[in-house]
This record gives structure tokens, C-alpha cells and sequence, in this order.
């Protein structure tokens, strides 16, 4: 939906390393940056060592740091900002916070944030409690005590100084987990450095693993990407996660629905933090309800939208096998549901930190019978304010169950985020959805939505009952009639289909009449957006849909579609959307770019892989 | 007993819907809809204010046979949907309807949840230890050894108390009544709305069809006196026809005794305290059974304690209260934004 | 698999009524003889009165019988045998058993079979004990005190003798429901016949009221069809339902594949039957384990395949969206396992006594992820048989879900069945997939198949575990890396598709070259066919493709298409295997013939559909 | 204590996988696995035989780390993936290893039907009071008031106690221990596994990164000894420094006493019956908490009872004993068919 143009920074990330003079720093920073160079990256970095010479232990003056800028390629400069910092004490914090992008990840030694180190790098108050750290992704890992108990169950005889020097080793290897990398290098390193003393490399080995097993296992993710804002669309901006955006997007439908807010939900990652960040604004009225698995975290959200809340549930790709069945009473009932499916890689457990977009086909049939419900798929993180809005204006609008589909890329990953105030959003016309008169019958549909009226408990005079069973028309009894069922199960297909009059036209970014349509939907908006628009600027004859309604699709994307000769869809599966196209608009020929390793597509290996297509 | 309540204009034929109604003649969901219908008017809850939320089974077609507003939802999910229904508007009466299967089997978590949460809700519990809807399965609760269709060589699990899983739980409101008791099913009913917190009543119900009499000998005419142990708060724990007998504690056992017998006297005999917290006595009440004990009836457990829904309300008022933000807008706005201009 | 000609005999049933002269059958049959007139089908009916005129109550001279054989078109007679048989006591039971169906349904009135009446009917034993009813669906419905019931509540103040004369009407309600008639035209004849007496119509009606309710409330399901043996096959037959055959099938698999047979399953209708059947059978060794609820169904059976049983889990339509984690952990873990669904009218509850065919989606794409598993359809009662056993033998053989679409219609249909006996079945290759040497690796794979080896705990030195989240390649120690997960969603999907080099090639009824290719897919293989069949006759241009190997297609299939001017795809539902033809051979054109009504097709109406398309 | 036990020759190390540990270093996990490590040569299984089954959850990932046979499932489904192992095949010594999350929240309906139903499995519940692997929301045995990830304001449920819902559910073994006593901890173990039937362990494990120091009351060196009810069958209930306390019935209470004071002497205090097959007094140890009363360890009910799967061998036995047919081509030929010709 926000459809201005973009200074896209995709694929590179700044990082810094900072800590007391005494920690290490130096030495961790340039060991990441030198596997990055092996992993043969781009890479820039920047010493930033402190200014005096002996600066007091704990101070800012004594602050050392070491950034480093690192990406497939185009790094020019160590980067201004970063996206995340480790910082080993509160010094180390307050020098470098204020370089740190909002919505960027702060991982600090949490062992050594005492009274005493706080004060001593000039805090007022302890900054984990004041509130100043509200807008950065915090990590708190006590890093001293941890790297201590990996070393102390060695036996190695070491010091405590010595071992307390092996920490920048642990956040070493935490960083290393986080963005994907083995340890064989850092190991290496290691043994070579000490090698003189095998008790130190022991300790340095065992932080090291200690740290990247720690990531591991409290699952902590890399975020994303980052897209700077574009600098001529004047407003306010500020960072934002697409998790976070799906929240505020929830609680402004509420605020514009004038419903009260209900969240239904168990813990998944990456889906948690839509949770975790709702239920941090009670002020707003929302309800937030842990509930004891997924199926009571959707069935408790039916319930509430039976009782006229705006009601969603939020998960990934486990969590919304699960709620299959529940998601068909909802659309039998034909009450307003949103349910966000934050997807992850797959199969089974899969590949839980990593971001994928195979849960499509799921969400489009993975319920018993003839169920058919509105998928919606946000394209960057801003953009899950908007169809969490949408998501949630479908679902009371046209009393139906909505999916929202982002991945673990939009959630985690942050941009920057035009602030919208209630008033620009689009207006909620609930007035006849919950307004009933006397000849009023709980299955009559208004006759451009197809429908039914959003009778809630409370309202007197309008008492009935509804289930899960086939219902007749109109009065909503239940009913065996053979014609009945079938004359139902098409009226559900078509309030569905319906919704294509409510919203946009598809557009096409490039020449709407030419060569190849990229097509492409959801999370990879960015970067099919980029390796498009260079090949654009390289003279090649492509433009690019990008599709955010799935089902159902927009009513001219037949029409979009016969304007070009060739259409290929790329997406993070292997061609689930390409399958659902040739379901919906066979006449097309479709080809694909996929990729399935848990990670995004890049610019590069994109305009190859279009390239090819285009000299075939 | 009959607890002080509220009453208003409805009676009994205003909760009666329209819908035909569909168990087998003899069924005992009928006296139990009944007894309901019959309690309604006394709580004193507006018809528009009370919701009847069921899963699947026979006894969850309850709710189309009410006058009032209804969900007959899926297998096992009533008592999540029911949570849902609560929070969501915490003025409605919500009762939830459910059978031995729908409650213990699929749904026996959400069960467990919502009781030890205490969100204020009814449950009604139809115990006729079978799978009716299905034709006849055994359920959680038939006796082991059961021959049912499922089990041609007869169960080979032990199977839940409902009472005890329930306190197990942490249920503050439990209570066992027969379906052959209209009036008094309906006295429970009319507390188990009164008491704030989910109120757990299991119903001894008779399925004729595929467990026909398995209830007989506590709720059949002949055998009540003997086998039924009526409890009232307060009142000692007497039973049998002349009601000459009575429950004693003996160490850490209950034991069944006869006044005038062996010395006993009256004031041997245990006097029911269903507000007390500690579920010791409840659970060994719970536990009663045939021959050696009567079966306990009646408001086993009924204790005060917040319920989730007050303190969320807390939570958000208190929230609102000391917020800093008096919209969305405001809250956007907030913290660290900058211009583009 | 059974590809014999076969004596269709489809949409046509033969119901008696029998009571004693007293009990009024000739006047509950005719009604419902009236009644299937007017709902404009072809009937027979054949009253058979007792041959004395006064034969004492309750002896066989005594019993009274009305027949009804109606159908949509082409009764020629009332019928030789009788589909359902309503026995009001035991000497009708006695007199008409021997010319009911085998399978077919006797619903007899249970309070009539006291050892008096039992007696007086010459029985020797309790026909309810003794075994003899084993053959048949029995109903007891204890009609006389459920009508006594019925009718008391309304205090008519009626003697016992007016009331017990009602429960004709209480046997005319029952099959009317299992009919999906409604009451309305019995009610008005009632209304009629005892106009006079307000209270006998009040009570009749009562009784026909509540016999229709009881049926409704037990989910009373009337058998689908009938299909006769050919003739010319010489052999040894009995007749048989698709839900016992499916059980059959599945001992079969267990006995020749020397496997422990278990099965974890939870009631639901139309499957509960196979789990019921199976457990009568412990003789033969099997594990029936009634779980909680579906997920611990299927998750049983995954711990038993784990353990090295062959692992069964059955279920329908609601039930399988339950399971949808849990076949994406076998799927990962790459274990055998089979998941029956025996289809239901949906969405959610649904029609549960209904039939339809709208679960193929589902079982295709209801996971998270890429997760792809096997799927079947059996195509006939006697087919289940087959299929069943061979989803077992795929499941080992390969090392995967494969899950086994059936439905209602053919659950509950009944046919006859050509015995098998084991030696006749293929062989089970399992001994490369249980044995394992020192070079063995848990994901190491048989380079045909690609499937990995069944290593089961007990197995000394190859102690290893599995899990959930993705494996490295061959090892199968869980692994983050990107390309490797790529390689691993390929080698399953790759795995799935081998299946194909081990299944028939797809055949063709009727010319392979031709203008119409009519496609069709599990259980309405027998009206398709039919319809077919007489279209062939009158000279059209027609063949007809059945499928029963879903997933993968068999190989040939777009050889056999190509051979085709036209496709239409004809199914129980709105289109999901033309969608899924769509996405598997998008080169090829799809028309639809579609039914949604929780019946089967009729041949009539496929024959009319199939000639407008051929007209157009 | 120490039960006696047939050894074999394998060692502690032979349970060792070759797999690194990835638990935060100082986890209570590393404990509980050097214990079961430590345990296992004491049962006298060959390591082909024992199977460990999980869930998810960081404890869920202890099956990888053993040198067994190693099922990591899916989410709270571990006790039905095991009850399959088991009934598939009864001569292994199969181990759910489970989390407060994954065994009570989303699996706690699997759990009570396995309690009930008797399977002979050992399951070892590490409970943390934390959802530790999804970094730290609240579990169903968090304490009210706890501010975790998901509840800024602190949680508004009441939690469970294990131990009071598996005896609700008809546990016949149910232990408590502290993951900061491994020799105790693996005898407990040990006698988990002897134990016929389904032998519920809870472990009170600390979980550093997220709750750290939530059992400290209880398992702390400095508190251990005032703090903990060391229970063993058949000896007095005795605790504190000079083991002078003891715990002593009042009515239908427990409470602390000493020894010594106000004319208590040892033959007051309680003397510890796990077989007991009343749950009553296993309940009233099971609810004992600071500060009034020190927490029970060890194991509070220890009862034999026949196993589903021994139930069901039986009955597979019988069938084919009595059965008339010798094989499935028998069977398929018997009864109603007829031949053509
Ligand atoms: C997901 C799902 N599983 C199974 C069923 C089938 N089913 C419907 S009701 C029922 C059990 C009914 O028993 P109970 O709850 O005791 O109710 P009763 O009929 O005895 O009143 C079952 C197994 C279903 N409808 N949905
Ligand atoms: C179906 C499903 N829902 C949710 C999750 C996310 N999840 C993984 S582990 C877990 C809870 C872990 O808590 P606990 O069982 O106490 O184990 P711990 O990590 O504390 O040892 C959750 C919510 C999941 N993996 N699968
Ligand atoms: S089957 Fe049993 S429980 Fe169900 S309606 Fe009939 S009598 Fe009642
Ligand atoms: S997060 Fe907690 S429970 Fe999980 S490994 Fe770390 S310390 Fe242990
Ligand atoms: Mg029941
Ligand atoms: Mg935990």
C-alpha cells in the first residue's frame, strides 16, 4: 500500500562490537569482520578505539569499539548507524546508543549493569527500567556469568581474570549464531591466538560455543533488513517492525471499528512479539488472552467475536495446522476473524528462526470441505500496519475469516514507517452490519457483500442459535436439504469472491503492456522490487506485480496478466502461488524463480535468475 | 437451600425456543433442559444476556432449545469458545454445555484451564459415561471393563473422577446432581450462577439407547435415599431413608455410621463446609462410592475467589489510568519519530 | 484394482417393513411407497400378508410385510432382496432375514426380543447373541417404550393398546430421516386418517417425530448402493462394506508384512465403523488404541511406527485438519504411516452423515510447509480392500504418510467381494528397509525408492534420534544451513514422486483416442462408470479415466490426456482435483462436472451433464 | 534409599551422545541429564532398548544428548507419540521428557489420559515455571503475579501444582525433586523406572537466562535444609538442620512441629506411606508451601496398579486363544459367502 518510492538497503548490516578497553573488542571485531571477508563479503569496518588513553574501567571515556559494515556487495563505508550493537557494559551502552538505528538489536552484558556500573558511566537510571531502550530490539544476556559457568565445568584452573577475558568470545559466537555462520573460523582464530597455552583455548573455545548455543536455544534472530525512507515524501516517520506493525495496525481497526480489541493466542516465534507488544498496551483496552494452545487461542477469539469484540489470533505455520478446523466453524458461522500467520521454514518444526512462504496453499485449503476464507500477505514491515487494518476491515465488513500471511522476515525486519494518524485510515462501515430490525434472520445477507448481520448477545429481541452444522438459507436452522447444501457452499464461495469489488485494482510497476511480468507477493516485495527496477534502469523489458490480496485476487489480474508475453512468479517455495494462479486463471503460462533455504532472495540471484528467463 | 435470588417477569416457556427437540424419547437431556429452562427465570438475567455455548455430542444440541442466545460450536472447543464469550463481555450469563466425551476426552484441557483460571462461567457437564452422538463409544468416564462398541472385550482404563480432576484443577465451585431430580437440578443451577468463578456441575445422565440405567443405583426412586448423600452447606451429612445415617471421619477415611448405633450421635457426624479452601474433605467426598459409601450429591465445593475477568478489568482500568497516551494518535506520535520535510 | 465387468445396480433400494398382523407394516409401507412416489421416483411395492388369517401373535405365520423397491428410474419389481429390513419383532426378523442383503441394515424393535417372543418365533437362541446378526448392520432401537415415551409426555390421556399402536408410525419416522425425507407429507396423511380423533393424530404423529429425531440424533446412515458380483468371474464372494474392507485390508498388510498392525483413532462418523471393526479382531493380533482425541490418534500411531508397528490412523473430514501438525512430523521423520479419511459433507461440522469428496485439498496441502505425502482414493467398497493395503505397502516400502481418501457413500456402501486370499496379494519389499549395517546413517536412502531405513529401537548400535526440525542430508543431525534445506524440501518432494515408478499406469475405459476423456476419482467411480457405460452404448464419443493414485499421478497421465480433444473433470465437490490437474498439467484444458449436495451423482444427471458438454 | 536394581555393565558414559549440549551454560537441564546419564546403567536396559521421547522446548531437546534411541516430536504431543512407542512395543523403557509448557499447557490433555490410563512410561517434567525456548512468557505453573514477556503486568491465573492435577487424574507415581540434587535425582529415577505403570517425575529446574532463581527457596544450598520435606517410605517425616521438625496431622491439617517442644515427640509425627492407595494424604504433602509448611520432596505416591498395555496383551491373548481362526485367509473364507461358478 505505501507505494513511494524507496532508498532500499537490503542485505547489509552494521554491526558494533563495544565493551571496556580491557574486553576485547578490537580483537572480536575484527575476527567478524574478518570472516565476513572469508564468507566473501563486502566489507568496511571502523576501529573506534577511546580517546584517552587510560580512561577509568567502566567509564564512556574508556568505551572501545568496533564497527563493522558488511553485505553481498556496494559497501562503501563503515555505515552511519547500526543495526546491531553488543554492548559489554553500561559505558559502552550510553556512547553508543545514540548511533544505533531505532528498532535495532542491543544485546548487552545484563552481569554487568550493577548500581555501581551504572552510575559510573553517568546514568541518571537504570536504563533497562527507564523506558530509554523501548524502541531498540533488547537482548539482555548475562554475559559474564554464563561465559564463567561454560569455563568453570572445564576444570581448567584458570583464574577469574582469565576467564572473565574469554567473554568477548561468547558474544562472539552469539553473533556468529545469529547471523547464520559456523564457528570453524572463530576456532581456528582461536587455537592459532593461544595456542601457546591449550587451558586458554579451551576457555575461549568453550565462550565461544557457549554463545552461539545460547542463541540457538533462546532462539534469537537476525532481523532482517532495513529500508530508509524515502526522503522526499515529507511527514513522521519512525522505525518499526512488522510485528509490531501488525499490532498497531490491530488496535487502529479497533480504534476506527470503535470495537474493543480481543487477541487469542499461544506463543510461537516468530509470531510471539505480535503478543508481546499488544499486551503491553492495556491502556488502549485490548485484551490479551495466552491462552493453553493454539486451539484455544483461536477458539477463545470466536468466541469473542460471537460476543462482538474484534477478534484475532496470531501464530506461524504449526500453530495454524492446527486451528484448521477451527477456522472452518468460524467461516460456517461466518463471523469476523483475523488470524496472522507469521511464517517460518518448514516442514514440521522446520526451521523456526528462519522466514520461508510456504504456509499459502495452507492457508488457502488446509481445513475439511468447501472453506473458503480472504488471504491477505503483507509486502514490507510498514505494510503489516496496513493489512492488519485491512485484515480487520474485511473481516467485519464482509463477516468472514481473514488470514494475514507475513513471514519471519517482514516481523523481524524494521523500516521506516510514515506515522498515519486515525483519521487518514479508511473509514469501517459496520453501521449495517450490526444493525437488525424485525425482519431481520440471522443467515439474510446484504446484498452487495453477501453479508449476514453481526447479531452479538446483549442485543434484545434477536436471540438465536449457530453452529457448525449446514444451515438453511436465510433462517440459518439447521438443514439436510441436498439443494440447500450446495445452493450454501457456492453463497460462501461467492461472498469470498465478492470482496474483489472492495478492493484495489492490481498495479504493475513498469510498463503495463511489455515482455516478462515478474509476479511476485508478500514479504519479497523488496527485493523483487529492487532487482526489477535495476533491470529497468539496464533497458530490459519488465515490470513487476506484486500482489498483497491473494484471495481473492484483485478483479483485473486476468487482464493485467494478457498484457505480457511472459509471466514468472517468484516466491520462497516451491511455486505455491505459481499453483494457485494456474487453479485461478489457467490460461495463463506461468514460470519460477524459487528458493527454499530459509533465507530471502537476493537482488543478484534474482535479475540472474530473471535474466535467464528473459535470454530463454 | 434455594439461594436468595433476583428474580424478573420471565418464566420457564419464555427460554423454550422454537426448534424441535431431538434426543430420544426417555433421554434424560430432556429433564435437564428442563431443570434449566425451569432456573433461568430465577437468576434474573434478561434472555438477551444469557449465552448457551455447546461443543458436539448429543447433549450439545442443547442450545437450540433455548430462547436465548446460542453456539453450537466444535468437538471438544466449547470451553474455550465459552472463555472467548466471557472476556469478551463479562455481563452475559454464559453457560457451556458439554457430555463426558466433548468435556474429557477432546476437550479435556481447555477444561482444566479454564477452572484453575476461575473465569466465570457455567459449565454443565452431561455424564452418561458413553459416547452418545457417535453411537456408543466408551467414554473417559465408563467404568473399566465396560463392553461398548469400541470396547467389545471391555475397557482397560481406569477412568477420571470428573470431581477430582476438577479440584485437581483448582475448581472453586463443584457440584453432582442426578437427571432425575428436576427441582433440585435447578436449585444447583440457580448457584452455580450465583457463585462468581467457573462452576463445574457434573449431571448424572442417563443415555437410554447405549448406556441405559448406568446411573440406576443412585438416581433410580428405589435406590436414592440409601445410595444418596445430599450435602448442604452446613448441614451434617445424614442420608437413608429415615435419615438415621450419617458420615463420620475416622482418621484421614470416611466411614458410613447409624445414629443411635455403636454410641454415634449426631454431633458425630461430619457437617458439610463446601467455602472451605482447603479441598481436603471435598476430595474425600468426591471420592464416596457404592457400596461401602453413599454417592455425595449436591454442592460439593463452592469457594470464593477472584475471577480472571475482574482482575484483566483491573489490569486495563489501572492501565488507562496511568497512561500517558489519550489516543492512538497520540501514542503514534510518541517516543522516537522524526521529520521529513 | 477390481477391473471386472460389474452388474450395476446403483440408486435403487428394496425396504421391508415386517411386523405382526397387528402392527400395522401394511399401512406404514404403503405410505412410504405413496411417499417415494411423490417424490417422483420409480417404484415397486409387494404386500405380503400373512397366509393364515388368524395366526397367533408373534409366530412367524403371523408376520406381516410390505416391500418397497423404488429408485430414480427403471423399477421393474419390487425386488428380489431387501437392502433394509424394519423387524417389529422376532418372528419377522425370522421370517425375512434370509432375503435381506448381507451388509444390508435390520433395524428391529429390541424390546420385542424377550425370551417369550423369542420363543414363540422359534428361535433357539437370542438371535441378538448368537451371532447370526453378524453379517448385517444391525439397528436396535427399543421402538415400543421409545414410542410409549414419546407419546406420554403429552398426557392424551390414550389407553396402552391405541399408543403401542403408534410405533408403526416411530419405524415410518426413522426411515424417513435415513431417507432425507422430510415429514411433512406422513403428517398429513396422518392428519387425515384420524381426523376424528385429535388425540391418535397427536400421538402418531408424536411417534413419527420421534422415530425421525432418534435417527437423526444417532447419525442412522442409510448404505450408499449395492453393486453385484459379475457373474462371469468365478471365485469365492461375500459381501462387504468399505469400511470393513479397509480394516481387512489393513490385517492383510500386517500379515504380510509381518508387522504388528496398530491403530490410534478417535469416533467419528462415517469412519468410526473401521475402528470398530478392527477391534473385534484381536484375534488376529491388533493394537486398537482409543485415544483422547485425533491428535493423540495419529500421534499414538506415529510412536508406534517410530517403535516399528505398521501405524493406522482413521478419521474424517474435521479430524484430519486436527492431524495436519502431526502428518508434517511423519512426513519430516520420514516414517510409515497411514491416515485414512473417510470423507464427509463439509465445511466444518458439517453434514457429518452426508457424503462428498471436498477433503482432497486438504489432504494435499493442509501442513505447514513444503510437505508433500502420498495420496490414494479407493473407488468402490470392495476397492478399499485393496487400496488400503496398498497405502499400507507404500507407506513402508517408502518410507511415508500416505494418507487414504474414502468416503460415506462408499464407507457405508456395501458390494460384493471377491475373497482374497493373502497369498494372492503382492509382496511387501521391506527387507532392505529394516536391515541396516555399519555404514548405515539415519538418512542415508535406497537409491530407487529414496527412502530412508526403518532402524526401530531394540536394534542394537544404531541408537539415533529424529526430530522435527530440519536434518542434514544423509546424517540426519539437525542442520540451519540454507542449502541444505533447499536440497532436503527437494529430495521429498522427489521422494514422493519415485512412488510413481512403483504404481500401474493409468487406464483408460473405452477408446484411449477420443473426443471426451470423462476424469473421475475415488468413490464415484461406480455412476460415473455407469454413466459412461451407456453413453458408450448410444455411440458416443466417450472414455472414462479413474483415479485412484492421487499423489503422485501415475506417470502416464498426460500421455493419456494428450490423447483427448476435451477433459472433464467430474467430482463431489467444487472442483479440487481439476485444480489440483490444474497445477500438476497445466498444459492441458479442464471442464468441470460438479456436485455438492452430500449425495453421490446419478447417472441420469451425469449423463446429462456429460451430453451438453459433448453438444457444446 | 536405593531400591534395589539389576546392573549392568554399561557405565554413565555410555549414555553420552556424540551431539554438543546447547543449554545456556548454568541451566538446570545439564544436572537433570548428567542424573539420568548416571541413572540409566542402574536399570539394567541395554541402550537400544530405552527411548527417549520430547516434545518441544528447550528441555525438549535432552533426547539428542543421549546415547539411546531419540524422538524429538512436536509441541505437548510427547506422551501420545510415547504411549504409541510403548504399546507398539512394551519391552523398551520408553522416557517423555517434557517442559511446564509442553506437558501442561498445550499437552495437558495427553498428560492426564496417560495418568490415567497406566502406561508403564517415566516422565520427567522439568518444570521452570517459563516458557524458556519462545524466550519467556509465562507457563501454566507460573506463580500469579509473574511478570514475564507476555504478562508486563504480571499474570492473572491461578497456576497448576503437578502434583495435585496428576492425582486428580489417577497418578500412581508422582515424585518432586530439585535439579540441584544429582545423586537424589537419579535415585529417583531409578525408582521411576521400577515403578510398573506411569511414573510422573517433576523436577524443579532453574532456568537462568529467563526465571532464574525462581526455586531457590527451595533448592538453594542455604534453604535446602529448612525448606525441604525429604520424604522416603515407611521412615517419619522429619526435616530442618538437626532433622528436630517434623510434620505432624491435626485434623484434617498438616503441620510443622518440633521435636522436643511443647511435648511433641517422634511418634507424633507422620510416618511416610507412598503405597497408600488413598490419595489423601499424597495430596495434603503435595500442597505443602513455604512459608508455613517446607516443601515435600521425593516421592509422595508410589502405588502399583496394572498397566494399560499388560491389560491389553491380556486381552489379545485370550482372543487368539479362543479364537476360531488360524489365519486372516481363514477368517476372510468364514461366514456368509457363496461361490460363482
Ligand atoms: C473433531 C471431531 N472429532 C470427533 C467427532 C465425533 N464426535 C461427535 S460427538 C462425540 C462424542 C460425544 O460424546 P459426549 O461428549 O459424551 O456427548 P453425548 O453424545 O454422550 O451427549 C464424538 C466422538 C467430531 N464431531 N469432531
Ligand atoms: C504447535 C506449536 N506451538 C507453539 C510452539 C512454540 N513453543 C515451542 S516450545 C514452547 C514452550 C516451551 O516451554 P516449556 O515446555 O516450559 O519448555 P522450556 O523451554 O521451558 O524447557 C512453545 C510455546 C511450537 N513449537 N509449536
Ligand atoms: S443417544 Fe443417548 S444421550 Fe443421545 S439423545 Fe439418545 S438417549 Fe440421549
Ligand atoms: S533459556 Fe532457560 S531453560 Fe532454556 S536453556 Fe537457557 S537457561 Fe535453560
Ligand atoms: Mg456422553
Ligand atoms: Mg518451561
Amino acid at each position: 500500500m505505501s507505494d513511494s518510492k524507496r532508498n532500499l538497503e537490503v542485505e547489509k548490516v552494521v554491526i558494533k562490537f563495544a565493551g571496556d578497553s580491557g574486553d576485547g573488542m578490537q580483537l572480536t571485531g575484527s575476527q567478524f569482520g574478518d570472516e565476513s571477508g572469508w564468507l566473501g563479503n563486502d566489507i568496511a569496518t571502523f576501529p573506534d578505539y577511546p580517546a584517552e588513553i587510560r580512561a577509568p574501567v567502566g567509564t564512556v571515556a574508556g568505551v572501545s569499539g568496533f564497527q563493522i559494515h558488511f553485505g553481498k556487495s556496494g559497501i562503501h563505508s563503515p555505515g552511519d548507524i547500526a543495526d546491531v550493537l553488543i554492548a559489554m557494559n553500561p559505558a559502552a551502552l550510553k556512547a553508543n546508543l545514540k548511533s544505533i538505528r531505532k528498532q535495532g538489536i542491543v544485546i548487552t552484558d545484563s552481569d554487568s549493569f550493577d548500581q555501581k556500573s551504572i552510575e559510573k558511566a553517568e546514568y541518571t537510571s537504570n536504563p533497562f527500567e527507564d523506558g530509554s531502550l523501548d524502541d531498540y530490539e533488547l537482548i539482555k544476556v548475562p554475559i559474564s556469568s554464563l561465559t564463567k559457568k561454560a569455563i568453570s565445568s572445564l576444570e581448567l584452573g584458570l583464574d577469574n581474570k582469565s576467564v572473565m577475558r574469554c567473554k568477548n568470545l561468547f558474544a562472539l559466537g552469539l553473533v556468529n549464531c545469529m547471523f547464520n555462520r559456523s564457528l570453524a573460523q572463530a576456532e581456528k582464530f582461536i587455537s592459532e591466538k593461544f595456542k601457546k597455552d591449550a587451558a586458554l583455548v579451551k576457555a575461549n573455545i568453550a565462550a565461544l560455543n557457549a554463545g552461539f548455543n545460547l542463541a540457538e536455544t533462546i532462539e534469537a534472530i537476525a532481523f532482517a533488513f532495513t529500508v530508509l525512507p524515502a526522503s522526499n515524501e515529507p511527514g513522521l516517520y519512525r522505525n518499526i517492525t512488522g510485528n509490531k506493525a501488525v499490532a498497531w495496525g490491530l488496535m487502529a481497526a479497533a480504534e476506527k471499528s470503535k470495537r474493543k480489541l480481543f487477541l487469542g493466542s499461544y506463543p510461537i516465534t516468530p509470531a510471539t512479539d505480535i503478543m508481546q507488544e499488544l499486551v503491553r498496551h492495556k491502556w488502549s483496552g485490548v485484551k490479551v488472552f495466552q491462552a493453553e494452545d493454539e486451539i484455544a487461542g483461536i477458539c477463545s477469539a470466536i468466541g469473542a467475536s460471537f460476543a462482538g469484540n474484534l477478534a484475532v489470533t496470531t501464530t506461524s505455520g504449526p500453530g495454524l495446522a492446527l486451528k484448521g478446523e477451527a477456522i472452518g466453524l468460524a467461516m460456517m458461522t461466518e463471523l469476523p476473524l483475523v488470524i496472522v500467520n507469521v511464517q517460518r521454514g518448514g516442514p514440521s518444526t522446520g526451521l523456526p528462526t528462519k522466514t520461508e512462504q510456504s504456509d499459502l496453499m495452507q492457508a488457502l485449503y488446509g481445513r475439511n470441505g468447501e472453506s473458503p476464507v480472504v488471504v491477505l500477505a503483507a509486502g514490507s514491515p510498514s505494510d503489516c500496519f496496513d493489512y492488519a487494518f485491512m485484515a480487520c476491515k474485511i473481516a467485519m465488513e464482509h463477516m468472514t475469516p481473514v488470514i494475514l500471511l507475513t513471514d519471519g522476515y517482514l516481523g523481524n525486519g524494521a523500516e521506516a514507517w510514515k506515522v498515519k494518524t486515525t483519521d487518514e485510515l479508511p473509514e469501517m462501515n459496520l453501521s449495517d452490519v450490526i444493525s437488525a430490525d424485525e425482519t431481520w434472520k440471522p443467515y439474510q445477507r446484504n446484498v452487495e457483500t453477501l453479508a449476514r448481520k453481526w447479531v452479538i448477545p446483549g442485543m434484545k429481541g434477536f436471540e438465536h442459535r449457530i453452529g457448525g452444522l449446514e444451515k438453511q438459507d436465510v433462517s440459518g436452522n439447521v438443514s439436510h436439504d441436498p439443494a440447500n447444501h450446495e445452493h450454501m457452499v457456492k453463497l460462501r464461495a461467492e461472498k469470498v469472491k465478492r470482496v474483489q469489488e472492495f478492493i484495489p485494482m492490481q498495479k504493475v510497476k513498469g510498463k503495463d503492456k511489455n515482455d516478462l511480468l515478474v509476479v511476485g507477493w508478500g514479504g519479497t516485495y523488496g527485493t523483487i522490487y529492487g532487482a526489477v527496477n535495476e533491470l529497468q534502469k539496464e533497458g530490459k523489458n519488465v515490470a513487476f506485480a506484486q500482489f498483497n490480496y491473494i484471495h481473492p485476487l484483485p478483479k483485473n489480474t486476468a487482464e493485467v496478466f494478457s498484457k505480457f508475453k511472459r509471466i514468472v512468479v517468484c516466491e520462497l517455495n516451491l511455486g505455491q502461488f505459481a499453483s494457485y494462479l494456474r487453479i485461478q486463471l489457467p490460461e495463463f503460462k506461468y514460470s519460477q524463480i524459487n528458493k527454499v533455504q530459509g533465507q530471502p532472495f537476493t537482488i543478484n540471484e534474482l535479475k540472474e535468475d530473471i535474466n535467464n528467463i528473459l535470454s530463454s | 437451600m434455594g439461594p436468595e435470588v433476583k428474580t424478573c417477569s420471565l418464566t420457564k416457556a419464555d427460554f423454550v425456543s422454537d426448534q424441535a427437540v431431538k434426543w430420544c424419547p426417555g433421554c434424560g437431556d430432556y429433564s435437564i433442559l428442563s431443570a434449566v429452562q425451569t432456573a433461568l427465570p430465577q437468576i434474573g438475567k434478561r434472555r438477551e444476556d444469557i449465552v448457551f455455548i455447546s461443543g458436539i455430542g448429543c447433549s450439545s444440541r442443547f442450545p437450540y432449545y433455548m430462547s436465548a442466545y446460542g453456539f453450537h460450536t466444535i468437538h471438544g472447543r466449547a470451553a474455550a469458545i465459552a472463555s472467548g464469550v466471557k472476556l469478551a463481555n463479562p455481563d452475559l450469563s454464559v453457560w457451556e454445555i458439554t457430555g463426558d466425551g466433548d468435556a474429557l476426552a477432546i476437550g479435556g484441557n481447555h477444561l482444566i484451564h479454564l477452572l484453575r483460571r476461575n473465569i466465570d462461567l457455567n459449565i454443565l457437564l452431561f455424564n452418561n459415561k458413553i459416547y452418545g452422538l457417535t453411537k456408543g463409544q466408551f467414554s473417559p468416564t465408563s467404568e473399566e471393563g465396560s463392553i461398548t462398541k469400541s470396547s467389545p472385550h471391555g475397557t482397560i482404563e481406569e477412568p477420571f473422577l470428573p470431581g477430582e480432576l476438577a479440584i485437581g484443577a483448582k475448581a472453586n465451585f463443584y457440584a453432582r446432581i442426578t437427571d432425575s431430580s428436576p427441582k433440585f437440578m435447578a436449585e444447583i443451577f440457580v448457584a452455580a450462577e450465583l457463585h462468581k468463578g467457573t462452576s463445574l456441575v457434573e449431571i448424572l445422565q442417563n443415555c437410554v439407547i447405549f448406556n441405559d440405567g448406568v446411573h440406576d443405583a443412585i438416581s433410580s426412586k428405589e435406590h436414592r435415599e440409601e445410595n444418596q448423600l445430599v450435602l448442604q452447606h452446613g448441614k451434617p451429612m445424614l442420608f437413608g431413608k429415615d435419615r438415621k445415617k450419617g458420615i463420620r471421619l475416622n482418621g484421614l477415611k470416611l466411614e458410613s455410621v447409624t445414629i443411635g448405633e455403636n454410641g454415634i450421635a449426631e454431633n458425630d457426624i461430619l457437617v458439610h463446609d463446601a467455602h472451605n479452601p482447603d479441598p481436603t474433605l471435598h476430595l474425600m467426598l468426591v471420592r464416596m462410592s457404592l457400596p461401602e459409601l453413599p454417592v455425595a450429591i449436591g454442592i460439593i465445593r463452592n469457594v470464593s475467589n477472584s475471577t480472571y475477568e475482574a482482575k484483566m478489568k483491573n489490569q486495563i482500568d489501572l492501565a488507562q489510568t496511568k497512561s500517558k497516551y489519550t489516543s492512538l494518535n497520540d501514542f503514534f506520535k510518541s517516543g522516537d519519530v522524526w521529520e521529513v520535510k
